[in-house]
């Protein structure tokens, strides 16, 4: 009778079986030969997708000598019940702008490096994140799966000829990017105002009080703090996330590279 | 103990439909049965006639409340005409998804109908056992109905939040604070019991 | 019943300051309450309805389901508004006691009028007025404050525009009223962690001036009529 | 065209590197040569096709099949929900299927489709309408009155014959979700190169597909012998030639059917394994 | 300013009109079979189709009924292929959903709509080929159309517009007319006099008013008296049918 | 899509009546109803026509405008395909309401015409990668009394032998600018030739057999229809199932050869009609919605 617990009461099974829980945890990628680059994550049921197609076209006026980044997070029908087909809706949208965010703070790719001919020609490289099976912790897995697909994008060489002004492209010549860090993101869930789960799943992210999601780079700095609303945290206690996070960075930074490394040889 | 087991998909042929009867998850056409579920497949055989053959898959199958099956739900507003509530299990299967229904004023109780009053039987948060009499037409939804004795509600909670106790077949009482209240309370036939 | 008061503050230590700031409360009328918070040339109205009737699908069966619109100064509003807007509306719901109002609706519209930086702690602070202005139950208050680290590590409160841009990051926090705790935090730019500590210190001290303020603009306002 | 929004926008207009890229070199002319070098395809080959059913932890049902040409597609189907609303549901007594056709903004070759443009909107409103008409002879939906049946393809990378790659998945993820149904839905594509004597070949990649002067999707109910799908146009030709290339077509699905079949039992055993480890462990 | 070229100097109009003089007006009732009334009419170059369907029960949400009487739906829309230049769209936008409240107004004043409360008219109108005064041929088609379906109006609506030429009013303005100068439509219930719409669009004094209305007036009349004709004509060949 | 109800027994009697060749109308299984063809109707288009068969009331105008060839086809113009579901036809369509089945119908043309000898579209380009002729086919549902598809292509070949496109020449300068000057002569004007202009054949399975332009009632008696469209010489440009139903492959077989035959004839006697109304000029009596 405990699927019968769980639809009646999901709160009182939740606490009840908090106390002695261990959730499984799988990583692997995947590659779309129609994308420039992309990468599959799998953080425990919630699986990511992420393609990134580049394109060329002139930089903003106002910042002639970079390029673009556009991030987008699709949460699709397909990947849960809650959401509805259509245009993005709040969550996407705020995962979207999140991971923007961390593009931005992080200073992971530098936009000038993007840029092939001041104010002419530059690279804009769309981000398509899309969620394939929605178990909770998409910020975590959509910024993983972001950062791995942009280890493996292979840009085409591009010149400008001198005598036309025209951009010639050698598709043959393809060079990576240069990822100037790595910014890992660490999600908890508040539970009962005081405890705090790591990498929660849909289920406890519905039960929990509030999230709070930590972004840290290679050096340890702190790339994002994101706590949208919800239980309220001390100072100490959000000390102890960042701790933990810290932690877990070098973990998910290990995996990356030996991923990264059985990819290579290829 | 048994052999080991068939798996089946959609459309395929189970036998002839002289062998056997149709059961679950199978239908029948030009004379044979096939399998309409991806699943194991049952032969059951029955003293008399025709074994029955079906395709079963574990609990978890698609229902949809039917009428005439009784189903637990739990309340979620009243108004003085009805009761709406959201259906969560069949018989005694979850389903996946709730399915909204109405318990509308003169089905509450089978005796007395016109002095039954909504607010009396029912609160919002309550959970009841009830049957479903209609799946409704284009405007509203499932019909449900507690004219019953063994139908009705099965777990209440007191303003104080504690779980109350059914002390008559009109009231029940909170355990903390003694207060009374009135609900259509169902008696629970002892093989639903659990311990 | 418009109510209009003007604060300046003293140098709240370590020689950062906010900016000059005022509310006034009530003064739309269709509204069931309604906030103007201004500091220094940022501000913000903000318009709250309910609880009032809901819509079908939105209704929730145990508190009341709120919902917070925010609105640009020009413009539609884009991405980062909708993320805006879900920060702010989980904010607000640690505080609100909804259970109270359950299968209601709260609408709280949030209007930019100018922005000169520090905009989502005015869009914080807006909200919190409108909420006490609707006399809406809450557990606490709270506020919200923007932290800029300019390029020498030093902590700018309540940054300017101009602040905004030369900083190496900026924090926003929201601070509960009871305890002093982080409701809320988002950053802009990468910082050490001791960095955000100091700033998260310095953000709990300028609440509580804040809170005086929020306390005296009441006080002010019930005792008037 | 009205801005969007609800998504993190780039700038104005972006182009494909593949445009400027010198001629001679763009990787069309490149595979179309590689295509020449190599022995005529026979037209009856069969792509690989690898199907698994049941890999979704959200959703009730799931499918992914993957062409031999490259193309992905992953499903989700839901069984019975609660019709939103109830006005407009389905002839009295039957249920309603409603089927979604997304596509990732990086599936194709060259330019990145643009999600919630309006001719990305049209087309994917298209192949859903198609994915519906194929599934729904399939379905008993009588079995499901006042109720709806939700499937959502999502097409990660298009390699050619991606319409009948949703199809077959579509089916498998509604059957994984334990809908009932009479039978499979297969999806095959086909198509005909230019020229005179051309013949049609089946399960075409994407490039012999952008090529193709003709194209057809059929999508059969094997068990059934019914044909639940036909989709197709191109350069006319005799009734006899189509007859033709339908009946090449058919035969693919019949020869795919295995394939899916088996990918279905191996998830029921599955389910069923991974149910009785459970039960296990919960009296232990 | 553009006056001297309206008018030449022997009174006639560019089209070789008097100024009081209407455009050709051709028309037929009960143009299809599956609608419960439907009207054509030609009014010059302008072709416009008008259907109704109703009195129905309400359709969509019922929320909208009114208790005491039938409410009054209308779709303006534009043939892609009307205009010169190519339409994106025959309907949805800012003008359309002008016009369709105008229509619902006109007629709100025209239908008995208290006879049947709770429930819905549909009005439907269709310009087919634009050639200026759309408006006012919708309104014209719209009142056959009603009268086909066999709902009873107070009485004919006329709709017929009208423009100046310094001092002399112009009846039924064409479309190269309309570049500038006052221009004025008039939705008419011939028969009482009563003003179901009345627009007036650019500036006009305000003694010039009078006679503008004036002319409109009387090309409503006009009107009327070909519309009565088309009526008539129709009501006596379907009773010859019925009379067999 | 408008459609009608049926009862039980209403459904049995058609069902019965065709597995006779007798349908309630008195036509075999392979009959038309009678169609009404009228081309130019609408002045200010390149070309219109009006179809009527049976209640179902199509009107389709055809615009040339000027554009910008296609990336792909520099030089080629190209069709456009607009289908308006007018409120006209039901209540059902009015908004929005027909936009559904109206990208379904256009989508099913744009397939239709995807063979590329269907209308030459090199006489529509102008001058290769920067003008073409675009012609705006805009179709407009105006009732809808079954076989939608059918008298839609019908109506837009009709459209398509009426439409007239102005000749323009293209003036270079020294400079290497061009300009493009359209000719004087109103008459002096482009014809299409729609000799492969295809038609649509609708082919309802209506009990064990199958109907040719079925009307709504017996649309509401076919589980699946299949679509086909034919050329004047008989060749099958493309084909589709509609419908919730299935179709075992035999009776697929049967209804492209039926399709193909009845294809045929159809298109003899459209250009029949329209071979005529052209013979009698501008002395023939414009009709349109006014007869």
């Amino acid at each position: 009778m405990a699927t019968a617990f769980k639809t009646v009461e999901p709160l009182e099974y939740y606490r009840r079986f908090l106390k002695e829980n261990c959730r499984p945890d799988g990583r692997e990628l995947g590659s779309i030969t129609t994308a420039d680059g992309s990468a599959l994550v799998k953080l425990g049921n919630t699986t990511v997708i992420c393609g990134i197609k580049a394109e060329l076209a002139a930089p903003a006026v106002d910042s002639a000598n970079k390029g673009y980044i556009v991030p987008n997070v699709e949460l699709p029908s397909l990947c849960s019940t809650r959401f509805r087909s259509g245009p993005p809706g709040e969550e996407a949208q705020a995962a979207s702008q999140f991971i923007a965010d961390v593009i931005e703070n992080s200073q992971m790719i530098a936009k000038e490096d993007l840029c092939i001919a001041n104010g002419k020609l530059a690279w804009v490289l769309y981000c398509d994140i899309i969620c394939l099976d929605y178990d909770g912790n998409i910020l975590d897995a959509s910024a993983f799966a972001l950062l791995a697909a942009l280890k493996n994008v292979q840009l085409p060489s591009v010149t400008i000829n001198e005598e036309t002004g025209l951009s010639e492209v050698n598709l043959k010549q393809k060079n990576p990017l240069i990822i100037r860090k790595h910014p890992v993101a660490t999600s908890f869930a508040i539970f009962d105002d005081t405890l705090l789960i790591v990498d929660p799943t849909a289920e406890e992210e519905d039960l929990a009080t509030g999230t709070v999601t930590i972004v840290t780079d290679d050096e340890d700095r702190l790339c994002s703090v994101h706590k949208p609303g919800g239980s309220p945290l001390t100072g100490a206690k959000l000390q102890d996330c960042i701790t933990r996070a810290i932690t877990r960075h070098k973990e998910v930074k290990k995996l990356i590279d030996k991923v990264i490394k059985s990819i290579k040889p290829k | 103990m048994a052999p080991p087991a068939r798996y089946c998909v959609p459309g395929e042929r189970l036998c002839s439909a002289e062998e056997a009867t149709a059961g679950s998850g199978t239908y029948t056409r030009h004379g044979f049965i096939f399998s309409s579920l991806a699943g194991c497949l049952e032969k059951r055989s029955e003293d008399s006639g025709l074994p029955v053959v079906s395709v079963v898959r574990d609990a978890e199958s698609q229902l949809l409340p039917d009428v005439g099956a009784v189903v637990t739900c739990k309340v979620c507003s009243i108004n003085s005409r009805f009761a709406k509530v959201h259906i969560l299990y069949v018989g005694s299967t979850p389903l996946k998804s709730t399915f909204r229904g109405t318990i509308r004023r003169e089905d509450i109780r089978a005796t007395e109908k016109d002095k039954v009053e909504v607010y009396k039987s029912f609160r919002p948060g309550d959970i009841v056992l009830a049957k479903v009499i209609s799946l409704g037409d284009a405007q509203s939804n499932y019909l449900l109905s507690t004219a019953e004795n063994e139908l009705g509600v099965v777990v209440a909670r007191s303003e104080a939040g504690v779980q109350m106790v059914p002390i008559s077949w009109c009231e029940m009482q909170c355990p903390r604070t003694h207060t009374k209240d009135f609900r259509k309370v169902a008696r629970v036939q002892p093989q639903f019991l659990q311990t | 019943m418009a109510e209009e008061e003007e604060e300046k503050m003293a140098a709240a230590g370590g020689g950062c300051c906010l900016r000059p700031f005022s509310c006034e409360q009530g003064l739309l009328s269709r509204p069931d309450g309604s906030a103007a918070f201004l500091q220094g040339d940022t501000s913000v109205l903000a318009g709250l309805y309910g609880p009032a009737e809901v819509k079908g699908s939105k209704e929730l069966p145990d508190r009341a389901a709120l919902e917070v619109l925010l609105r640009p100064k020009v413009g539609l509003p884009g991405v980062v508004e909708r993320s805006r807007e879900q920060l702010l509306r989980q904010t607000c719901e640690a505080v609100l006691l909804g259970a109270l109002h359950p299968r209601t609706a709260v609408t709280l519209v949030l209007q930019v009028l100018s922005d000169a930086g520090s905009l989502l702690s005015c869009c914080l602070n807006a909200a919190c007025m409108g909420l006490l202005d609707a006399g809406l139950p809450l557990s606490s208050l709270f506020c919200g404050v923007t932290c800029a680290l300019d390029p020498n590590g030093a902590i700018v409160l309540d940054p300017t525009t101009r602040q905004e841009q030369e900083a190496r990051a900026v924090l926003t926090f929201a601070i509960d009223s009871t305890e002093r705790k982080v409701l809320t935090a988002t950053t802009k730019g990468s910082c050490s962690v001791e960095e955000m500590q100091q700033c998260l210190v310095a953000a709990q001290r300028a609440a509580d001036t804040i809170f005086q303020f929020y306390r005296d603009s009441v006080r002010r306002k019930y005792s008037k009529s | 065209m009205p801005l969007d929004h609800r998504r993190v926008r780039g700038p104005e207009e972006s182009q494909p590197p593949e445009l400027w890229a010198a001629a001679g070199e763009v990787p069309v002319e490149g595979e179309e040569g590689e295509d020449k070098d190599a022995a005529p395809r026979d037209p009856c080959d069969l792509r690989p096709l690898f199907a698994r059913a049941g890999l979704l932890s959200q959703a009730e049902g799931s499918a992914y099949v993957e062409l031999g040409g490259g193309t992905k597609v992953l499903c989700a189907a839901w069984g019975p929900r609660e019709a939103a609303e109830p006005g407009a549901a389905a002839p009295a007594g039957t249920g309603r299927l409603l089927c979604e056709f997304r596509r990732a903004p990086f599936a194709g070759r060259g330019a990145r489709w643009r999600p919630g443009s309006a001719s990305e909107r049209e087309a994917e409103r298209e192949a859903a309408a198609a994915l519906q008409e194929a599934l729904e002879p399939a379905v008993r939906l009588a079995r499901y009155p006042r109720a709806r049946l939700a499937v959502s393809a999502l097409l990660l990378q298009d390699g050619g014959s991606a319409l009948a790659a949703a199809i077959s998945a579509a089916s498998l993820a509604l059957a994984d979700a334990g809908v009932e149904m009479y039978d499979l839905a297969v999806g095959c594509a086909l198509c005909r190169s230019p020229g005179p004597a051309a013949a049609w070949m089946l399960q075409p990649g994407e490039p012999e597909e952008r090529r193709a002067v003709a194209r057809l999707t059929v999508a059969l109910l094997p068990a059934l012998n019914q044909v639940s799908a036909v989709l197709g146009g191109g350069q006319g030709s005799s009734p006899d030639a189509w007859v033709q290339a339908l009946r090449l077509g058919l035969d693919g699905c019949h020869r795919l059917y295995p394939v899916l079949r088996q990918s279905l039992l191996r998830a029921a055993r599955r389910r069923d394994a991974t149910a009785a480890a459970a039960a296990t462990a919960a009296t232990a | 300013m553009a006056a001297p070229e309206l008018l030449s100097d022997e009174g006639y109009r560019a089209d070789g009109r008097r100024p009081a003089e209407l455009r050709k007006v051709r028309a037929r009732m009960g143009v299809f079979a599956q609608a419960d009334g439907s009207a054509y009419i030609e009014q010059g170059n302008t072709k416009a189709l008008a259907v109704v369907y109703g009195p129905h029960e309400m359709r969509g949400s019922r929320s909208k009924a009114l208790p005491d009487r039938a409410l009054v739906n209308c779709q303006y829309s534009m043939a892609t292929f009307s205009t010169g230049e190519r339409r994106r769209r025959p309907h949805g936008d800012r003008q359309a959903g002008e016009l369709a409240l105008h229509l619902k107004q006109t007629f709100e004043a025209a239908i008995l709509t208290h006879l049947y409360p709770r429930s819905q008219i549909d009005i439907y109108v269709q310009i087919l080929q634009a050639d200026g005064g759309n408006y006012c041929a919708c309104v014209n088609a719209a009142t056959l159309a009603v009268m086909d379906a066999g709902i009873p109006m107070r009485d004919y609506v006329c709709a017929c517009s009208a423009g100046l030429a310094e001092d002399t009013p112009l009846a039924d303005r064409s479309p190269e007319e309309a570049a500038g100068g006052p221009r004025l439509v008039l939705a008419l219930l011939p028969a009482s006099g009563q003003i179901a719409l009345l627009q007036l669009s650019a500036r006009l004094h305000q003694e010039r008013l009078e006679a503008a209305l004036e002319a409109a007036g009387q090309a409503c009349r006009a009107l009327h008296a070909v519309l009565d004709r088309v009526v008539r004509d129709r009501l006596r060949e379907v009773t010859a049918l019925l009379g067999d | 899509m408008a459609s009608v109800v049926l009862s039980e027994p209403e459904k049995l009697y058609i069902v019965h009546g065709v597995q006779e060749d007798l349908r309630v109308d008195g036509r075999g299984c392979e009959d038309y109803r009678c169609a009404e063809v009228e081309t130019d109707v609408v002045s200010n288009t390149s070309g219109s026509a009006r179809v009527k068969l049976g209640h179902t009331d199509i009107l389709v105008g055809v615009k040339a405008e000027m554009g910008t060839p296609k990336l792909e086809k520099p030089d080629e113009g190209y069709l456009e395909f607009f289908v308006d579901c007018s409120a006209n036809a039901t209540p059902e369509f009015e908004g929005r309401g027909g936009e559904e089945l109206g990208t379904e119908i256009a989508n099913t043309l744009y397939r239709v015409f995807s063979s590329e000898s269907s209308v030459d579209l090199k006489s529509l380009c102008i001058n290769p990668r920067e003008h073409c002729w675009v012609l705006y086919v805009d179709v407009l549902l105006l009732e809808c009394g079954g076989n939608l598809f059918d008298a839609i292509s019908i109506a837009v070949k009709a459209a398509l032998f009426n439409t007239r496109i102005p000749k323009v020449r293209v003036l270079e300068d020294e400079e290497g600018s061009k300009e493009i000057e359209l000719s004087d002569d109103p008459y002096d004007c482009i014809r299409l030739n729609v000799d492969d202009v295809p038609c649509i054949v609708t082919l309802s399975k209506i009990g064990y057999r199958h109907v040719v332009d079925a009307t709504l009632q017996e649309e509401a008696c076919s589980l699946a229809s299949l679509l086909i469209s034919v050329t004047s010489k008989g060749a099958l440009t493309s084909m589709k199932k509609v419908g919730k139903g299935s179709l075992d492959p035999e009776s697929i077989f049967e209804m492209m050869e039926t399709g193909k035959r009845v294809g045929k004839s159809l298109h003899i006697a459209l250009q029949k009609i329209l071979d005529e109304e052209e013979s009698l000029g501008t002395s023939r009596q414009k009709v349109g919605f006014l007869g």
